[in-house]
Protein backbone atom coordinates (compact mmCIF):
# COMPACT_ATOMS: atom_id res chain seq x y z
CA UNK A 1 0.00 0.00 0.00
CA UNK A 2 1.53 3.55 -1.15
CA UNK A 3 0.69 6.44 0.83
CA UNK A 4 1.51 10.35 0.56
CA UNK A 5 2.51 11.83 3.83
CA UNK A 6 2.43 15.29 4.41
CA UNK A 7 3.57 17.84 7.37
CA UNK A 8 2.56 21.33 8.48
CA UNK A 9 3.75 24.13 10.41
CA UNK A 10 5.42 23.59 13.91
CA UNK A 11 5.70 19.35 12.73
CA UNK A 12 7.06 20.08 9.57
CA UNK A 13 9.84 21.95 10.76
CA UNK A 14 10.93 19.84 13.69
CA UNK A 15 10.93 16.40 11.39
CA UNK A 16 12.47 18.46 8.50
CA UNK A 17 10.14 17.57 5.53
CA UNK A 18 7.06 18.45 4.36
CA UNK A 19 6.28 15.13 2.51
CA UNK A 20 7.00 11.70 1.93
CA UNK A 21 5.96 8.85 -0.09
CA UNK A 22 5.66 5.72 1.69
CA UNK A 23 4.76 2.12 1.66
CA UNK A 24 3.30 0.72 4.37
CA UNK A 25 2.68 -3.05 5.97
CA UNK A 26 -0.17 -4.41 5.33
CA UNK A 27 -0.86 -4.34 9.04
CA UNK A 28 -0.67 -0.55 9.12
CA UNK A 29 -4.62 0.28 8.03
CA UNK A 30 -5.81 3.40 10.80
CA UNK A 31 -4.78 7.11 10.92
CA UNK A 32 -3.13 5.84 14.52
CA UNK A 33 -1.52 2.78 13.35
CA UNK A 34 0.16 5.15 10.84
CA UNK A 35 1.21 7.78 13.34
CA UNK A 36 2.81 5.09 15.89
CA UNK A 37 5.17 3.61 13.35
CA UNK A 38 6.09 6.73 12.22
CA UNK A 39 6.51 7.65 15.98
CA UNK A 40 8.98 4.38 16.40
CA UNK A 41 11.33 5.70 13.93
CA UNK A 42 12.83 7.52 16.82
CA UNK A 43 14.67 10.89 17.11
CA UNK A 44 12.65 14.07 15.87
CA UNK A 45 9.85 11.55 14.83
CA UNK A 46 8.83 11.09 18.58
CA UNK A 47 7.04 14.42 17.91
CA UNK A 48 4.21 11.96 16.50
CA UNK A 49 4.71 10.25 19.39
CA UNK A 50 1.11 9.56 21.74
CA UNK A 51 0.74 12.36 23.86
CA UNK A 52 1.62 14.73 21.41
CA UNK A 53 -1.03 16.87 20.50
CA UNK A 54 -0.93 16.14 16.81
CA UNK A 55 -3.96 16.34 14.52
CA UNK A 56 -4.53 13.89 11.01
CA UNK A 57 -6.77 14.50 8.10
CA UNK A 58 -7.11 11.75 5.04
CA UNK A 59 -7.98 13.01 2.18
CA UNK A 60 -8.11 16.72 3.30
CA UNK A 61 -10.61 16.00 6.21
CA UNK A 62 -9.98 15.77 9.34
CA UNK A 63 -10.29 12.46 11.02
CA UNK A 64 -9.45 10.57 14.61
CA UNK A 65 -7.13 8.08 14.78
CA UNK A 66 -9.53 4.96 14.59
CA UNK A 67 -9.91 6.29 10.59
CA UNK A 68 -8.55 4.02 7.94
CA UNK A 69 -6.27 4.65 5.77
CA UNK A 70 -6.10 2.95 2.13
CA UNK A 71 -3.97 2.79 -1.02
CA UNK A 72 -3.02 6.11 -2.33
CA UNK A 73 -4.56 8.16 -0.05
CA UNK A 74 -3.14 11.29 1.26
CA UNK A 75 -2.61 11.20 4.86
CA UNK A 76 -1.14 14.70 6.75
CA UNK A 77 -0.65 15.30 10.02
CA UNK A 78 -0.07 19.20 11.99
CA UNK A 79 -0.43 20.64 15.54
CA UNK A 80 -4.05 22.54 16.00
CA UNK A 81 -4.80 24.90 13.61
CA UNK A 82 -4.34 28.92 14.77
CA UNK A 83 -5.91 30.30 11.70
CA UNK A 84 -8.77 33.17 11.72
CA UNK B 1 -21.23 31.46 -1.32
CA UNK B 2 -17.95 31.35 -1.94
CA UNK B 3 -14.61 30.61 -0.69
CA UNK B 4 -11.07 32.13 -1.02
CA UNK B 5 -7.63 31.11 0.21
CA UNK B 6 -5.36 34.04 -1.30
CA UNK B 7 -2.07 35.97 -0.33
CA UNK B 8 -4.03 39.66 -1.58
CA UNK B 9 -5.20 41.76 0.66
CA UNK B 10 -9.19 42.19 0.01
CA UNK B 11 -11.71 45.03 -0.29
CA UNK B 12 -14.50 45.09 2.72
CA UNK B 13 -16.96 47.37 1.24
CA UNK B 14 -16.59 45.78 -1.90
CA UNK B 15 -17.41 42.31 -0.52
CA UNK B 16 -20.31 43.65 1.59
CA UNK B 17 -22.18 45.49 -1.36
CA UNK B 18 -21.89 41.89 -3.29
CA UNK B 19 -23.69 40.45 -0.63
CA UNK B 20 -26.87 42.38 -1.42
CA UNK B 21 -25.81 43.55 -4.90
CA UNK B 22 -28.98 43.20 -7.27
CA UNK B 23 -31.58 42.05 -5.00
CA UNK B 24 -34.12 43.00 -2.76
CA UNK B 25 -34.49 40.52 -0.19
CA UNK B 26 -31.49 40.63 1.91
CA UNK B 27 -32.53 42.67 4.94
CA UNK B 28 -29.28 42.14 7.22
CA UNK B 29 -25.40 41.74 6.60
CA UNK B 30 -23.30 40.80 9.50
CA UNK B 31 -19.58 40.90 8.65
CA UNK B 32 -16.31 40.10 10.53
CA UNK B 33 -12.96 41.13 9.64
CA UNK B 34 -9.60 39.77 11.60
CA UNK B 35 -6.29 41.91 11.71
CA UNK B 36 -3.20 41.09 13.32
CA UNK B 37 -2.16 42.47 16.42
CA UNK B 38 1.47 43.48 17.96
CA UNK B 39 0.78 41.81 20.82
CA UNK B 40 3.44 42.45 23.58
CA UNK B 41 5.13 38.83 23.76
CA UNK B 42 5.42 37.28 27.24
CA UNK B 43 8.76 37.81 29.68
CA UNK B 44 10.22 40.95 27.64
CA UNK B 45 8.95 44.27 26.22
CA UNK B 46 8.86 42.85 22.36
CA UNK B 47 5.87 43.15 20.72
CA UNK B 48 4.92 40.66 17.93
CA UNK B 49 6.38 42.52 14.36
CA UNK B 50 4.84 40.32 12.07
CA UNK B 51 3.23 37.12 11.24
CA UNK B 52 3.56 34.32 8.69
CA UNK B 53 0.38 32.16 7.50
CA UNK B 54 0.83 28.70 6.78
CA UNK B 55 -2.04 26.94 5.21
CA UNK B 56 -2.60 23.24 3.65
CA UNK B 57 -3.56 23.89 0.19
CA UNK B 58 -6.33 21.74 -1.19
CA UNK B 59 -7.72 21.43 2.13
CA UNK B 60 -8.10 24.99 3.49
CA UNK B 61 -10.60 25.80 0.67
CA UNK B 62 -12.40 22.00 1.15
CA UNK B 63 -12.88 22.85 5.16
CA UNK B 64 -14.02 26.17 4.55
CA UNK B 65 -16.62 25.25 2.02
CA UNK B 66 -17.80 22.57 4.47
CA UNK B 67 -18.39 25.14 6.85
CA UNK B 68 -20.08 27.41 4.62
CA UNK B 69 -22.07 24.74 3.92
CA UNK B 70 -22.96 23.76 7.03
CA UNK B 71 -23.79 27.60 8.09
CA UNK B 72 -26.46 27.15 5.16
CA UNK B 73 -28.21 24.16 6.79
CA UNK B 74 -28.41 25.71 10.30
CA UNK B 75 -29.85 29.52 8.65
CA UNK B 76 -31.35 30.81 6.64
CA UNK B 77 -28.72 32.64 4.74
CA UNK B 78 -28.62 34.39 1.47
CA UNK B 79 -25.15 35.01 1.01
CA UNK B 80 -21.89 34.03 2.66
CA UNK B 81 -18.55 35.07 1.77
CA UNK B 82 -15.14 33.55 3.31
CA UNK B 83 -11.42 35.16 2.53
CA UNK B 84 -8.42 34.13 4.57
CA UNK B 85 -5.15 35.27 3.61
CA UNK B 86 -2.01 33.38 4.01
CA UNK B 87 1.76 34.43 3.70
CA UNK B 88 3.45 37.22 5.62
CA UNK B 89 1.45 40.21 7.51
CA UNK B 90 2.47 42.92 9.22
CA UNK B 91 0.11 44.40 12.39
CA UNK B 92 -2.69 45.77 11.80
CA UNK B 93 -3.09 44.02 7.99
CA UNK B 94 -6.37 42.48 7.55
CA UNK B 95 -5.87 38.15 8.02
CA UNK B 96 -9.89 37.06 7.35
CA UNK B 97 -13.15 38.09 6.36
CA UNK B 98 -16.80 36.34 7.01
CA UNK B 99 -19.68 38.09 5.61
CA UNK B 100 -23.43 36.48 5.55
CA UNK B 101 -26.38 37.74 4.25
CA UNK B 102 -29.71 37.26 5.44
CA UNK B 103 -33.59 38.37 5.48
CA UNK B 104 -32.81 38.80 8.98
CA UNK B 105 -30.58 39.73 11.69
CA UNK B 106 -30.64 36.89 14.14
CA UNK B 107 -29.41 34.19 11.50
CA UNK B 108 -26.68 36.65 9.77
CA UNK B 109 -24.99 37.88 13.39
CA UNK B 110 -25.51 34.18 14.20
CA UNK B 111 -23.76 32.51 11.11
CA UNK B 112 -21.01 34.82 10.24
CA UNK B 113 -19.81 33.93 14.40
CA UNK B 114 -20.70 30.12 13.89
CA UNK B 115 -18.41 30.54 10.49
CA UNK B 116 -15.26 31.64 12.35
CA UNK B 117 -15.70 29.94 15.51
CA UNK B 118 -15.85 26.96 13.21
CA UNK B 119 -12.91 28.33 11.06
CA UNK B 120 -10.80 28.93 14.21
CA UNK B 121 -10.69 25.14 15.07
CA UNK B 122 -11.22 23.21 11.53
CA UNK B 123 -9.50 25.39 8.91
CA UNK B 124 -5.71 24.28 8.25
CA UNK B 125 -3.88 27.62 9.03
CA UNK B 126 -1.34 27.67 11.30
CA UNK B 127 0.51 31.33 12.71
CA UNK B 128 4.03 32.12 13.26
CA UNK B 129 4.95 35.40 14.70
CA UNK B 130 8.25 37.22 14.23
CA UNK B 131 10.09 38.32 16.79
CA UNK B 132 13.00 39.91 17.80
CA UNK B 133 14.08 36.47 19.24
CA UNK B 134 13.17 34.67 15.66
CA UNK B 135 9.59 32.91 14.59
CA UNK B 136 7.61 31.14 17.50
CA UNK B 137 4.43 29.08 16.34
CA UNK B 138 1.46 30.49 18.16
CA UNK B 139 -0.23 27.68 19.91
CA UNK B 140 -4.12 26.87 19.69
CA UNK B 141 -6.43 28.40 22.31
CA UNK B 142 -8.46 26.57 24.09
CA UNK B 143 -11.19 29.05 24.69
CA UNK B 144 -11.36 28.82 20.70
CA UNK B 145 -12.57 24.74 20.66
CA UNK B 146 -14.59 26.10 23.84
CA UNK B 147 -16.53 28.88 21.31
CA UNK B 148 -16.93 26.01 18.65
CA UNK B 149 -18.17 23.73 21.03
CA UNK B 150 -20.97 26.02 21.96
CA UNK B 151 -22.75 24.83 18.43
CA UNK B 152 -23.26 21.21 19.22
CA UNK B 153 -26.03 20.22 17.88
CA UNK B 154 -27.76 18.16 21.02
CA UNK C 1 -16.92 56.42 19.28
CA UNK C 2 -19.13 57.65 17.52
CA UNK C 3 -22.60 58.44 16.19
CA UNK C 4 -24.25 60.03 12.91
CA UNK C 5 -27.81 60.56 12.37
CA UNK C 6 -28.26 61.75 8.83
CA UNK C 7 -29.82 61.30 5.44
CA UNK C 8 -26.90 60.28 3.20
CA UNK C 9 -25.80 57.01 2.26
CA UNK C 10 -22.61 55.64 3.91
CA UNK C 11 -19.57 54.14 2.77
CA UNK C 12 -18.99 50.34 4.83
CA UNK C 13 -15.36 49.86 3.56
CA UNK C 14 -14.45 53.13 4.62
CA UNK C 15 -16.34 53.24 8.05
CA UNK C 16 -14.70 49.62 8.93
CA UNK C 17 -10.45 50.86 7.89
CA UNK C 18 -11.34 53.58 10.23
CA UNK C 19 -12.03 51.45 13.12
CA UNK C 20 -8.93 50.31 13.34
CA UNK C 21 -6.87 52.87 11.40
CA UNK C 22 -3.61 53.86 12.67
CA UNK C 23 -3.44 51.41 15.46
CA UNK C 24 -2.28 47.90 16.13
CA UNK C 25 -4.17 46.49 18.78
CA UNK C 26 -7.36 45.83 17.12
CA UNK C 27 -7.90 41.68 16.34
CA UNK C 28 -11.49 41.78 15.43
CA UNK C 29 -14.08 44.35 14.24
CA UNK C 30 -17.46 43.20 14.24
CA UNK C 31 -20.01 44.77 11.68
CA UNK C 32 -23.65 45.12 10.93
CA UNK C 33 -25.57 46.16 7.73
CA UNK C 34 -29.38 46.73 7.75
CA UNK C 35 -30.54 47.19 4.60
CA UNK C 36 -34.54 48.10 3.36
CA UNK C 37 -36.51 44.50 2.11
CA UNK C 38 -38.79 44.64 -0.42
CA UNK C 39 -41.55 42.30 1.55
CA UNK C 40 -44.47 41.21 0.16
CA UNK C 41 -47.72 42.35 1.89
CA UNK C 42 -50.40 40.38 3.69
CA UNK C 43 -53.14 39.77 1.88
CA UNK C 44 -51.81 41.05 -1.91
CA UNK C 45 -49.69 40.57 -4.34
CA UNK C 46 -47.72 43.86 -3.92
CA UNK C 47 -44.49 44.83 -2.37
CA UNK C 48 -42.73 47.46 -0.46
CA UNK C 49 -41.96 49.96 -3.17
CA UNK C 50 -39.90 52.43 -0.60
CA UNK C 51 -39.77 52.90 3.08
CA UNK C 52 -39.57 56.69 4.69
CA UNK C 53 -37.62 56.50 8.20
CA UNK C 54 -38.74 59.37 10.63
CA UNK C 55 -36.90 60.15 13.90
CA UNK C 56 -36.81 62.60 16.94
CA UNK C 57 -33.90 64.73 16.31
CA UNK C 58 -31.86 65.29 19.21
CA UNK C 59 -33.30 61.94 21.41
CA UNK C 60 -31.89 59.77 18.69
CA UNK C 61 -28.31 60.95 18.84
CA UNK C 62 -28.60 60.75 22.52
CA UNK C 63 -29.96 57.60 22.65
CA UNK C 64 -27.92 56.33 20.45
CA UNK C 65 -24.90 57.56 21.96
CA UNK C 66 -26.11 55.89 25.58
CA UNK C 67 -26.16 52.57 23.73
CA UNK C 68 -22.68 52.79 22.48
CA UNK C 69 -21.74 53.92 25.99
CA UNK C 70 -23.25 50.37 27.53
CA UNK C 71 -21.65 48.60 25.24
CA UNK C 72 -18.19 50.13 26.15
CA UNK C 73 -18.67 49.32 30.18
CA UNK C 74 -19.66 45.50 29.35
CA UNK C 75 -16.94 44.43 26.86
CA UNK C 76 -13.49 46.02 25.98
CA UNK C 77 -13.93 47.66 23.41
CA UNK C 78 -11.36 49.85 21.27
CA UNK C 79 -13.75 51.73 18.63
CA UNK C 80 -17.27 51.82 18.28
CA UNK C 81 -19.53 53.57 15.12
CA UNK C 82 -23.12 53.66 14.73
CA UNK C 83 -24.66 55.50 11.58
CA UNK C 84 -28.49 55.79 10.80
CA UNK C 85 -30.27 56.98 8.48
CA UNK C 86 -33.85 59.03 8.10
CA UNK C 87 -35.88 60.32 4.76
CA UNK C 88 -36.72 58.06 2.01
CA UNK C 89 -35.20 54.84 1.52
CA UNK C 90 -35.88 52.56 -1.36
CA UNK C 91 -35.82 48.25 -1.72
CA UNK C 92 -31.86 47.10 -1.38
CA UNK C 93 -30.53 50.68 0.36
CA UNK C 94 -28.69 50.74 3.70
CA UNK C 95 -30.42 51.58 6.74
CA UNK C 96 -27.90 51.83 9.24
CA UNK C 97 -24.50 50.52 10.40
CA UNK C 98 -22.86 49.67 13.39
CA UNK C 99 -19.23 48.50 13.65
CA UNK C 100 -17.56 47.60 16.69
CA UNK C 101 -13.83 47.27 17.32
CA UNK C 102 -12.01 44.80 20.38
CA UNK C 103 -8.88 42.99 20.66
CA UNK C 104 -11.09 39.68 20.49
CA UNK C 105 -13.80 38.21 18.80
CA UNK C 106 -15.71 37.47 21.54
CA UNK C 107 -16.19 40.83 22.43
CA UNK C 108 -16.63 42.50 19.33
CA UNK C 109 -19.88 40.28 18.33
CA UNK C 110 -21.41 40.37 21.19
CA UNK C 111 -21.00 44.48 21.39
CA UNK C 112 -22.47 44.69 18.25
CA UNK C 113 -25.95 42.01 18.01
CA UNK C 114 -26.18 44.08 21.72
CA UNK C 115 -26.17 47.27 20.08
CA UNK C 116 -28.24 46.26 17.26
CA UNK C 117 -30.60 45.10 19.96
CA UNK C 118 -30.75 47.82 21.65
CA UNK C 119 -30.81 50.41 18.96
CA UNK C 120 -34.22 48.35 17.27
CA UNK C 121 -35.90 49.14 21.35
CA UNK C 122 -34.68 52.31 22.56
CA UNK C 123 -33.71 54.63 19.43
CA UNK C 124 -36.66 56.30 18.30
CA UNK C 125 -37.05 55.69 14.93
CA UNK C 126 -39.81 54.85 13.03
CA UNK C 127 -40.60 53.00 10.02
CA UNK C 128 -43.23 53.52 7.21
CA UNK C 129 -43.52 51.41 4.09
CA UNK C 130 -44.95 53.18 0.61
CA UNK C 131 -47.03 51.12 -0.78
CA UNK C 132 -49.72 50.49 -3.93
CA UNK C 133 -52.26 51.30 -1.44
CA UNK C 134 -50.38 54.05 0.27
CA UNK C 135 -48.38 54.51 3.75
CA UNK C 136 -48.35 52.12 5.90
CA UNK C 137 -46.83 52.31 9.55
CA UNK C 138 -44.28 48.96 10.60
CA UNK C 139 -45.23 47.37 13.74
CA UNK C 140 -43.12 47.15 16.20
CA UNK C 141 -41.97 43.45 16.70
CA UNK C 142 -41.89 41.36 20.10
CA UNK C 143 -39.15 39.60 18.99
CA UNK C 144 -37.25 42.48 19.33
CA UNK C 145 -38.17 43.17 22.73
CA UNK C 146 -37.25 39.82 23.15
CA UNK C 147 -33.73 39.97 21.73
CA UNK C 148 -33.06 43.30 23.49
CA UNK C 149 -34.40 41.26 27.36
CA UNK C 150 -31.50 38.83 26.60
CA UNK C 151 -29.17 41.07 27.55
CA UNK C 152 -30.77 42.38 31.21
CA UNK C 153 -28.47 41.44 33.62
CA UNK C 154 -29.69 39.06 36.75
CA UNK D 1 -45.89 75.13 34.87
CA UNK D 2 -45.49 75.35 30.85
CA UNK D 3 -44.27 72.16 28.56
CA UNK D 4 -43.42 71.11 25.61
CA UNK D 5 -45.18 68.37 23.84
CA UNK D 6 -44.20 66.12 20.71
CA UNK D 7 -45.92 63.41 18.70
CA UNK D 8 -44.09 61.47 16.52
CA UNK D 9 -45.05 58.51 13.42
CA UNK D 10 -48.50 57.34 13.65
CA UNK D 11 -49.59 59.30 16.80
CA UNK D 12 -48.23 62.45 14.88
CA UNK D 13 -50.45 61.75 12.36
CA UNK D 14 -54.11 60.60 14.21
CA UNK D 15 -53.54 63.67 16.14
CA UNK D 16 -52.58 66.39 13.46
CA UNK D 17 -50.34 67.72 15.46
CA UNK D 18 -46.64 67.45 15.96
CA UNK D 19 -45.93 69.69 18.82
CA UNK D 20 -47.24 72.17 21.78
CA UNK D 21 -47.07 74.09 24.30
CA UNK D 22 -49.24 73.50 27.57
CA UNK D 23 -49.65 75.08 30.16
CA UNK D 24 -50.32 72.45 32.50
CA UNK D 25 -52.56 72.19 36.15
CA UNK D 26 -50.29 71.90 39.34
CA UNK D 27 -51.97 68.37 40.05
CA UNK D 28 -50.41 67.23 36.57
CA UNK D 29 -46.95 65.98 37.97
CA UNK D 30 -46.27 62.91 36.01
CA UNK D 31 -45.89 61.59 32.79
CA UNK D 32 -49.10 59.26 33.39
CA UNK D 33 -51.25 62.47 34.62
CA UNK D 34 -49.97 64.29 31.65
CA UNK D 35 -51.49 61.31 29.04
CA UNK D 36 -54.49 60.94 30.86
CA UNK D 37 -55.26 65.08 30.75
CA UNK D 38 -53.94 65.07 27.18
CA UNK D 39 -56.95 61.85 26.49
CA UNK D 40 -59.40 63.18 28.25
CA UNK D 41 -59.71 66.07 25.22
CA UNK D 42 -61.43 62.98 23.78
CA UNK D 43 -62.01 62.47 19.73
CA UNK D 44 -58.46 61.74 18.17
CA UNK D 45 -57.12 62.14 21.74
CA UNK D 46 -57.98 58.69 22.81
CA UNK D 47 -55.37 57.85 20.63
CA UNK D 48 -53.02 58.75 24.17
CA UNK D 49 -56.04 56.83 26.40
CA UNK D 50 -55.03 53.68 28.92
CA UNK D 51 -54.59 50.27 26.70
CA UNK D 52 -53.19 52.12 23.65
CA UNK D 53 -49.63 51.13 22.89
CA UNK D 54 -47.70 54.65 23.57
CA UNK D 55 -44.76 55.57 24.59
CA UNK D 56 -42.96 58.29 26.66
CA UNK D 57 -39.69 60.03 26.53
CA UNK D 58 -38.90 63.38 29.13
CA UNK D 59 -36.47 65.59 27.70
CA UNK D 60 -35.39 63.34 25.58
CA UNK D 61 -34.88 60.14 27.62
CA UNK D 62 -37.16 57.33 27.67
CA UNK D 63 -39.64 56.66 30.61
CA UNK D 64 -42.31 54.84 32.42
CA UNK D 65 -45.63 56.95 33.72
CA UNK D 66 -44.76 57.64 37.02
CA UNK D 67 -41.75 60.04 35.85
CA UNK D 68 -41.89 63.54 36.66
CA UNK D 69 -42.85 66.03 34.51
CA UNK D 70 -41.68 69.77 35.66
CA UNK D 71 -41.76 73.38 34.21
CA UNK D 72 -40.11 73.83 30.85
CA UNK D 73 -39.35 70.26 30.15
CA UNK D 74 -39.68 68.58 26.72
CA UNK D 75 -42.08 65.59 27.04
CA UNK D 76 -42.51 63.33 23.81
CA UNK D 77 -45.43 60.64 23.35
CA UNK D 78 -44.54 58.26 20.08
CA UNK D 79 -45.18 54.38 19.19
CA UNK D 80 -42.90 51.67 19.77
CA UNK D 81 -40.08 52.56 17.94
CA UNK D 82 -39.14 50.21 14.69
CA UNK D 83 -35.48 51.46 13.78
CA UNK D 84 -32.62 49.30 12.22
Amino acid sequence: MSIKVLYFASLRETLGYSHETLTLPADISSVGALRSHLASRGGVWEALGEGRNVRAAVNQDMVGPEAPVADRDEVAFFPPVTGG
Amino acid sequence: MSVSVQEADFDTGAEIAALSAGRDDVGAVATFVGLVRADKLAGSGDSVQAMTLEHYPGMTEKALAAIEAEAGQRWTLLGTRIIHRYGRLLPGQQIVFVGVASPHRGDAFAACEFIMDYLKTRAPFWKKEDTPQGGQWVDAREADDAAAGRWAQG
